[in-house]
């Protein structure tokens, strides 16, 4: 079924276009179909006659790999539709190949989620990060885009070493690697946290989990943007995977308080995130700060269900993966919706700069109003999907005063205040965004040339759309789905039994409830009737005037807000977060400009430190080797009389 | 449920329709009062509200389809709100629809979509009151939230009729933490319908304005739907601070339209003291720049924390 | 102490005499007489390889002796000495390292020698064990050499005395190695020095000159 | 029969083409011979397979599962090394660096080369191997002079001094070696040198004597191995020889050397009964890695860059085989073939871009992607692949070797990783630069013969997700047989 992916080969850009995508769009709503179909039935296994001698590659299908694939499938289905009017001649790489890495992509992610033995996984994980690469690289003219490249294969192949490196451990002495034998393996305390931590080290480098970010906003906006959507609404969710394999299934009873740095450092990536997202000008890195708060408010999730499962409250633990796992199937629908809505934009302005765009509604209406509905879901309002999973969290956090350990039970609500302030940011993220990019007047003359979106990725983008509202409308049923991998992870799930099916109300202990439909209904059922009575009783004209100027004669599109302005108040409030070199224009300036750079500090504070100590080691061991023949044969000679006197 | 029910939270609703412009007017004359100036009628909004409905439309010739659908959302929204609101009664059929952070999405809603609709003409103002308003709002809902929150660790759920009710229902007693949250919500509720200290309904003053400068490019039927929605909002964040604090003489889990008539009085007595108040904290108080906007609302969240902290501390 | 005969005598002077030839060639620092050094030296293992093959009575080493003779005393030094004159480089520059330090070095490499080789000679059963320590520090001596070197020429001396101790290594612990071995290395030997030769037509013709420090360019530290 | 054919087609080879070497159909003639030697060796190969161990000429040569993989993995190497070399060699004609003499000795030297690496892999005489790698080194030092150049000739000098004296090292460890094994073979000493009867009876050998001999022969072929600090002369010698040689030195030649230094530690450890050799050769081999890796970052010229991946992976390997233990030489062989293929397959593109280039030096070379996708991509992937990523094959040793080290020496494995990471930066940022991104490069005069990259390339996939099981049982077997039982 994945294979089939990969076996997809390019023929002619034509094929690609009409056939290959297509056909890969179809196959991954097979994939999700079936996957979603079987989540209840029984773990299947296989081993597959390849790979090492020793160490034939195992492939396993359980509830939290078929939740992965489904969301894997269903996401992809709608990129691939969209990819397939997106990629055209004469951009890059070719289309052909480019096809071939695109499935080859897909089928590496697929086989992340099925693979049973490190080596498999290992394979599987380290071929995502490469075809990835070439896909981010695919228009490698521009050398940005190859150090930011570079920069995401560097952290994918550190990280992948820390995975190596906790799989390693996570054999306990048996030396089995395939996933049953370290099922199997107990590990004393230090090991397991040692490897709980690598995992966490190595998936966080994947997923961009704090400080190990750098890479995603460089990589995501450098590739095409049907994968930039693909890389941050599925590729990230392999590393949530992965965490929970190893955490919940892997090393199978987390100690409560390894918890505590997941949910940290996820905090501290929400905020990070949302904050930096607010302050870009550039639409792209915009959405990718945001999937790094999003990444922020997973780990979050899973350090809150790690706690749970740890002091053994399992039903609050699974309520928290259920949280987890809808939060990531939410994620992957609304950000590929907008990295696609990004890439439509893109297609028809050549212009990803905030400051250039403006007014595309009334260009592109299709691409608008499909990205309003990703806006309003990621930015967290009901009744789209993006509520019902932070409203999970927020849920579950309520909760967390009743952890039996001092401060900890403290220190966890103000966990809520974090989340609830991310949320709130991400509103304003998404605000900024959409209106600036499709509301307004157009900021460049240009944009009058733009057209709206094509046929195949009117589909692509319109499948997306509907996945976020049916997610939001339907949460109980998604629940019942997502149920079966908590069940599998932690022994428990929530119990939805006896309530209708438009209602959800997972705690039975105090019964909140949510019911999407209904609201939706209301808000639904005022408008129109408000609309109908005042058609019916003030049946009045609309005259269209020009805006009020103030009185100052001419309005022109350069006096609307920037995006700098819009991140303005942002940059005034979270100041410390920001490495900022600003140069403001003097009052007798007559050709002012107003410029700001907005950075990241840890850029300055970790890496370039690293780098720099590496170059300076080189240096120092270079005199090694001075190219004096006389030197070289004194090291023989001593190397000799030291292997002697050692022998002797 | 039964159609009585329905019924009921019909009628809830629609007197939240009626009775939210009044509210607004009674704040307002009292504020008169206090300033000794001469008050305006009680009933200006509705007679405002009635003379927009009259006039005819002019829309910015740039504006999108989302501008003129835009106020006919927020209204649903706000509507929505006062539904699920246990203004009068806790028993009526939408408690179930939506609890409290449902509540807070909903009003999260109404200001999405009103900013969007600022940033839609293009023009300078719109888009600096837009940003002025999502930089309150995203302050201002996280300090909600936590109000919330310390309120459902004291009852035990976030449905806000229940909330209601287990506070009902509880020996009166005396909660700190609520004190301390009570005086977060103040501030919110007041930050969040453009009051003084943060915003001034009153004005038009272009660089201090935020609320207004959002409506600036409406008119006729569409700004009556806005500035009936803000009245709305105004009334719902009344009924939410009664829910929270006040709870009592609301109608307690009954259905009927009698309980829920006994209960009216009550809300009226309420919102009268609550807009006294509302009057008086804001004459007493001075307008702020925009700036200082955020320290007040990172005062309230602090405030709504400290009562979290108390309550996990004192379990009161 | 038991009286050893006669042709052992000598043979142990050969051992010393090589062991100083070594020195003398650690201290020379005019090519043509390293040359000559050099030749000495082929010529005490040629008798002392005549010599174990007249007392062991070992038919190879006579073949081996030959190849000496053939090889160590006449062949390479005379090529050498061709190729000094064609080259005309008659003088070493002054070497890394100043004669009485390396004369130091030298010492203390001859004591760790002799050090290295007690253990094996004990083990051995042939009559000239005891210059097995010998060899081993004509060969770490040479390698001293070759380090304080500056001139291409030199350094190759320095390679034929390692070679030189090599054989007289083998001989003293074996009475030699096996026919095909020595053919081989023989062999080796040679086409190496023709292929120096060449090597040095190039170097000059492209350096003219053979001083090493031409040869110092590609490195990692610049 | 078979192993006449094999060590004789190259040998003839080597004195026709003395002659014929720059006949315009030189280039063809050789890849005739290098293919009949690699038919040979199949040829060969199946005997073993077949009839197992064998030996030939009065025991002086024989073929155990350690040495007949070698064997197939060398002539197949000379061969596609020959194809390559077939343009590269004209276009370098073309550009005037070579003239018809030089081509001649080219040729012939090549065709010597590959029979004294034959010979040295087959040989079951100690002095006959070290014979064998020194004539290797006379032949190939003439290859990396090829082009007269300054540089070169340095190149050449270092070359020929450092492994000169270091096999000199290795010559009087041998000598020990017999006078060691004469003690209990016999004085009649035709068969004290032979390695198998020195492994029939490496337990009641001297000690002592064995452990010195060690050491010599550790500094003499660990000199030609290129473990770090004896690694000097193999950066040269690799930037400034024609591509072909590099090719053949990093892909022939080093695997032959710590060939050679493996059959010595078996015998050394029979005999002092310890894992000190083992020992040693770790510490060499982590030393190398740590090393290359930081020189890595200092790399401006292609071709010094993969040399000293080179230097790095051999301390890999080196490494690997002192863990000792099935499962690390398993893994070793394994590493030994797979780089052998990735890193000849690199230098043939390496080779090519630099002739589109005109230069070695990196920042000249550029968008080669753009240029010639072919070369582009076999640059790339064989990168990819040198450096350890699935699904080629260098990842399945380096897996195994990794685990390994965690399992027995997990002080190691940090280091290992740490530095693989750090040499992963430095080779990757420069290829990156060099395949990517807009290119000013020329057209060839002659079409790049790429075949032999893909076919390398495309052999270290298949290792890298499916080990034929007839492999699998051989790389078993020698590494039992290294294992020492």
């Amino acid at each position: 079924m994945v294979g089939a992916v990969g076996l997809l080969r390019p023929h002619s850009v034509a094929l690609v276009r009409r056939v290959l995508f297509p056909l890969g769009a179809l196959i991954g709503v097979a994939l999700a179909i079936v996957a979603a179909l079987s989540l209840t039935e029984p773990v299947e296994q296989a081993t597959l006659h390849i790979g090492l001698p020793d160490l034939p590659m195992h492939v396993r299908l359980d509830n939290l790999s078929r939740v992965f694939l489904a969301l894997l499938g269903s996401a992809s289905a709608g990129v691939s539709l969209f990819a397939a009017g997106y990629f055209r001649k004469g951009e890059g790489t070719a289309p052909g190949v480019l096809g071939l890495q695109y499935h080859l992509f897909l089928a590496s992610m697929g086989f992340v989620l099925v693979a049973d033995d490190a080596y498999a996984f290992m394979v599987a994980w380290e071929t995502m990060a490469l075809t990835s690469y070439f896909l981010v690289t695919a228009q490698h003219g521009i050398p940005e885009i190859r150090s930011a490249g570079f920069l995401y294969l560097l952290m994918a192949h550190v990280g992948a070493i820390a995975i190596l490196l906790s799989f390693g451990i996570l054999q306990g002495g048996t030396w089995l690697f395939s996933f049953d034998a370290m099922r199997a393996s107990t590990l004393s305390t230090p090991w397991a946290t040692a490897a709980f931590l690598l995992a966490l080290f190595g998936f966080g480098a994947k997923a961009g989990l704090l400080p190990l970010h750098v890479w995603l906003p460089e990589a995501h906006p450098a590739a095409p943007s049907p994968v930039s959507a693909l890389m941050s609404g599925v590729m990230l969710k392999t590393a949530i995977y992965g965490v929970l394999r190893v955490t919940f299934d892997l090393i199978g009873d987390p100690l409560w308080w390894w918890g505590l740095i997941p949910l940290g450092l996820g905090l501290a990536t929400a905020i990070f995130g949302v904050v930096f997202a607010a302050v870009q000008t550039d639409m792209k890195r915009l959405l990718a700060y945001s999937s790094v708060e999003n990444i922020g408010v997973l780990f979050t999730g899973i350090g809150l269900a790690i706690v749970f499962h740890g002091v053994g409250m399992t039903e609050l633990a699974a309520l928290a993966l259920i949280a987890v796992l809808y939060h990531s199937l939410n994620h992957a629908f609304m950000k590929s919706l907008l990295f696609l809505g990004t890439g439509a934009v893109l297609h028809a302005t050549g212009e990803r700069n905030l400051g250039r765009l403006g007014g595309l509604i009334h260009r592109m209406p299709w691409a608008a109003w499909l990205t309003l509905v990703g806006v309003l879901a990621i930015a967290g309002l009901p009744p789209l999907n993006g509520f019902v999973s932070e409203w999970l969290l927020l849920q579950t956090f309520l909760f967390s005063h009743e952890v039996p350990q001092p401060f900890v039970n403290m220190l966890l609500p103000l966990g809520a205040a974090i989340v609830a302030l991310a949320a709130a940011l991400a509103g304003y993220v998404m605000v900024k965004f959409f209106g600036i990019v499709f509301l307004g007047q157009p900021r460049e003359s240009s944009l009058a040339a733009a057209h709206d979106v094509g046929g195949f990725e009117k589909a692509g983008l319109v499948w997306l759309a509907i996945g976020c509202v049916l997610l939001g409308l339907l949460p109980r049923q998604v629940i019942h789905s997502l149920a079966a991998a908590t069940e599998q992870l932690t022994g428990a799930a929530p119990n939805l039994a006896g309530q209708s099916w438009w209602l959800l109300a997972p705690l039975t202990e105090r019964d909140v409830s949510y019911a999407p439909l209904v609201l939706l209904a209301v808000i639904v059922a005022v408008v129109v009737a408000t609309f109908l009575i005042v058609r019916v009783v003030y049946r009045r004209p609309v005259r269209l005037a020009a805006p009020w100027d103030c009185g100052c004669g001419r309005l022109d599109p350069r006096m609307q807000d920037t995006a700098e302005g819009f991140g303005q108040p942002i940059r005034h409030i979270f100041v410390s977060f920001f490495a900022m070199e600003r140069d403001l224009p003097s009052p007798h300036d007559l050709a002012p400009r107003y410029r700001v750079k907005v950075s990241d500090r840890l850029w300055q504070g970790a890496y370039l430190p690293i780098a720099d100590l590496l170059q300076r080691a080189a240096n120092s061991v270079a005199w090694l080797q001075q190219g004096r023949i006389s030197v070289y044969l004194t090291y023989s000679f001593i190397t000799l009389v030291v292997l002697l006197a050692v022998m002797l | 449920m039964s159609t009585v029910a329905w019924l009921t939270q019909f009628l809830e609703v629609l007197a939240a329709l009626i009775l939210a412009p009044l509210f607004l007017g009674w704040v307002n004359a009292c504020r008169a009062w206090l300033q000794n100036r001469r008050a305006p009628s009680v009933l200006l909004p509705y007679h405002g509200i009635r003379k927009l409905f009259h006039k005819d439309a002019v829309i910015a010739a740039s504006a999108s389809p989302l501008f003129r659908v835009a106020p006919y959302v927020v209204f649903g929204a706000m509507v929505a709100a006062a539904a699920v609101i246990p203004s009068m009664g806790t028993g009526l059929p939408f408690r179930s629809a939506a609890d409290a952070i449902a509540l807070v999405g909903l009003l999260a809603i109404a200001r999405v979509f009103m900013s969007l609709a600022a940033m839609d003409i293009g023009t300078a103002f719109g888009t600096l009151g837009a940003r002025r308003d999502m930089m309150i709002g995203f302050l201002a809902e996280p300090a909600l939230l936590m109000v919330i929150f310390v309120a459902s660790l004291l009852s035990a759920t976030t449905a806000l009729p229940l909330i209601a009710e287990r506070l009902v229902v509880q020996p009166l007693a005396l909660y700190p933490s609520l004190a301390f949250t009570a005086v977060a919500f103040t501030m919110v509720l007041l930050a969040e319908n453009a009051r003084i200290p943060v915003d001034n309904p009153a004005t038009h003053l272009e660089l201090t304005m935020i609320h207004e400068a959002m409506l600036l490019e409406y008119s006729a039927r569409h700004l009556a739907l806005m500035e009936w929605a803000a009245a709305l909002k105004l009334f719902n964040y009344a009924c939410i601070g009664f829910a929270l604090f006040v709870p009592w003489g609301a109608s307690i889990g009954s259905t009927g339209i009698g309980a829920m008539a006994l209960s009216l009085p009550a809300l009226l007595v309420k919102l009268a003291v609550a807009g006294l108040w509302l009057a008086l904290l804001e004459t007493v108080s001075a307008k702020l720049r925009v700036f200082r906007a955020p320290e007040f609302m990172a005062t309230a969240f602090m405030f709504a924390v400290l009562g979290l902290l108390v309550h996990l501390l004192l379990g009161a | 102490m038991q009286h050893t005969p006669f042709d052992l005598q000598l043979l142990n002077a050969c051992a010393a005499i090589l062991l100083l030839l070594s020195f003398a060639m650690l201290a020379q620092r005019r090519i043509v007489a390293l040359v000559n050094l050099l030749a000495l030296q082929g010529a005490m293992l040629f008798i002392a390889t005549m010599l174990l093959a007249w007392r062991t009575g070992q038919n190879h080493l006579y073949v081996s002796a030959a190849l000496t003779l053939g090889l160590k005393v006449i062949a390479l030094p005379w090529l050498l000495h061709v190729l000094i004159k064609r080259l005309n480089v008659q003088w070493d520059s002054e070497p890394l390292l100043n004669v009485p330090g390396t004369m130091l070095i030298g010492l203390v490499t001859v004591v760790f020698s002799f050090g290295l080789a007690q253990p094996i000679a004990e083990l051995a059963s042939t009559a000239t064990r005891n210059s097995l320590g010998i060899a081993v520090a004509v060969i770490l001596l040479a390698f001293i050499t070759m380090i304080t070197r500056r001139k291409a020429m030199s350094q190759v001396v320095g390679f034929l005395s390692m070679e030189n101790g090599l054989f007289f290594g083998a001989m003293s612990a074996t009475y030699g190695m096996p026919m095909i071995v020595e053919f081989g290395v023989a062999l080796d030997v040679l086409v190496a020095m023709l292929v120096l030769g060449v090597f040095f037509f190039q170097i000059r013709e492209q350096f003219d000159s053979l001083d090493l420090h031409n040869l110092e360019s590609l490195k990692e530290d610049q | 029969m078979e192993f006449a054919v094999l060590l004789l087609t190259p040998l003839l080879g080597a004195l026709l083409l003395a002659v014929w070497g720059a006949r315009p159909r030189a280039a063809e003639i050789n890849i005739a011979l290098s293919f009949g030697t690699f038919l040979a060796a199949v040829a060969v190969t199946v005997r073993v397979i077949n009839e197992g161990n064998l030996t030939a000429a009065h025991e002086q040569f024989f073929l155990d599962p350690f040495n007949v993989f070698l064997v197939t993995l060398t002539a197949f190497v000379g061969l596609t090394t020959s194809i390559f070399s077939r343009p590269y060699m004209r276009i370098e004609m073309e550009h005037g660096r070579l003239s018809h003499g030089r081509l001649r000795l080219y040729h012939s030297m090549y065709q010597l080369f590959m029979t004294m690496m034959l010979v040295a892999l087959t040989t079951n005489n100690m002095g006959l191997l070290w014979v064998a790698l020194e004539a290797a080194t006379l032949s190939t030092v003439l290859l990396v002079t090829l082009y007269r150049t300054p540089a070169s000739l340095e190149a050449g000098w270092k070359y020929f001094i450092l492994c000169g004296v270091g096999i000199a090292q290795a010559l009087f460890g041998t000598i020990l070696l017999y006078f060691a094994a004469e003690k209990v073979l016999g004085a009649e000493g035709v068969s004290a040198l032979l390695w198998t009867h020195l492994a029939a009876v490496k337990g009641e050998l001297e000690p002592t004597v064995l452990g010195l001999a060690f050491a010599f022969l550790l500094v003499g072929y660990g000199t030609k191995v290129g473990l770090a600090p004896l690694h000097n002369w193999l950066p040269d010698a690799h930037a400034e020889g024609p591509t072909p040689v590099s090719a053949v030195l990093s892909g022939l030649l080093l695997n032959v050397a710590i060939y050679a230094v493996v059959r010595c530690k078996i015998l050394v450890e029979g005999a002092l009964q310890s894992t000190l050799p083992s020992k040693i050769l770790m510490i060499f081999g982590l030393l190398s890695v740590v090393l290359s890796a930081l020189f890595l970052w200092r790399q401006r010229d292609i071709k010094r860059l993969f040399a000293y991946s080179s230097i790095e992976h051999m301390g890999i390997i080196a490494f690997a085989f002192g863990m000792g233990g099935a499962v690390a030489n398993f893994a070793a062989l394994l590493h030994m073939t797979v780089h052998s293929l990735t890193k000849s397959a690199i230098f043939f593109t390496v080779g090519h871009a630099a002739q589109k280039a005109g230069s070695q030096r990196i920042e000249d070379i550029r968008g080669l992607l753009s240029l010639n996708p072919t070369i582009g991509w076999g640059l790339m992937l064989g990168s990819l692949a040198i450096l350890g990523f699935p699904p080629f094959g260098v990842f399945a040793s380096e897996f195994l070797i990794l685990t390994t080290a965690m399992k027995q020496e997990p002080w190691a494995t940090p280091i290992l990783l740490l530095a693989l990471g750090v040499a992963f930066a430095a080779i990757f940022s420069r290829v990156q630069s060099m395949v990517l991104g807009h290119s000013t490069g020329k057209r060839l005069p002659h079409q790049p013969a790429l075949l032999p990259v893909f076919a390398h390339l495309a052999l270290v996939l298949l290792l890298g997700l499916y080990i034929p099981p007839y492999l699998a049982d051989w790389y078993r077997a020698a590494a039992s047989m290294i294992v020492g039982n």
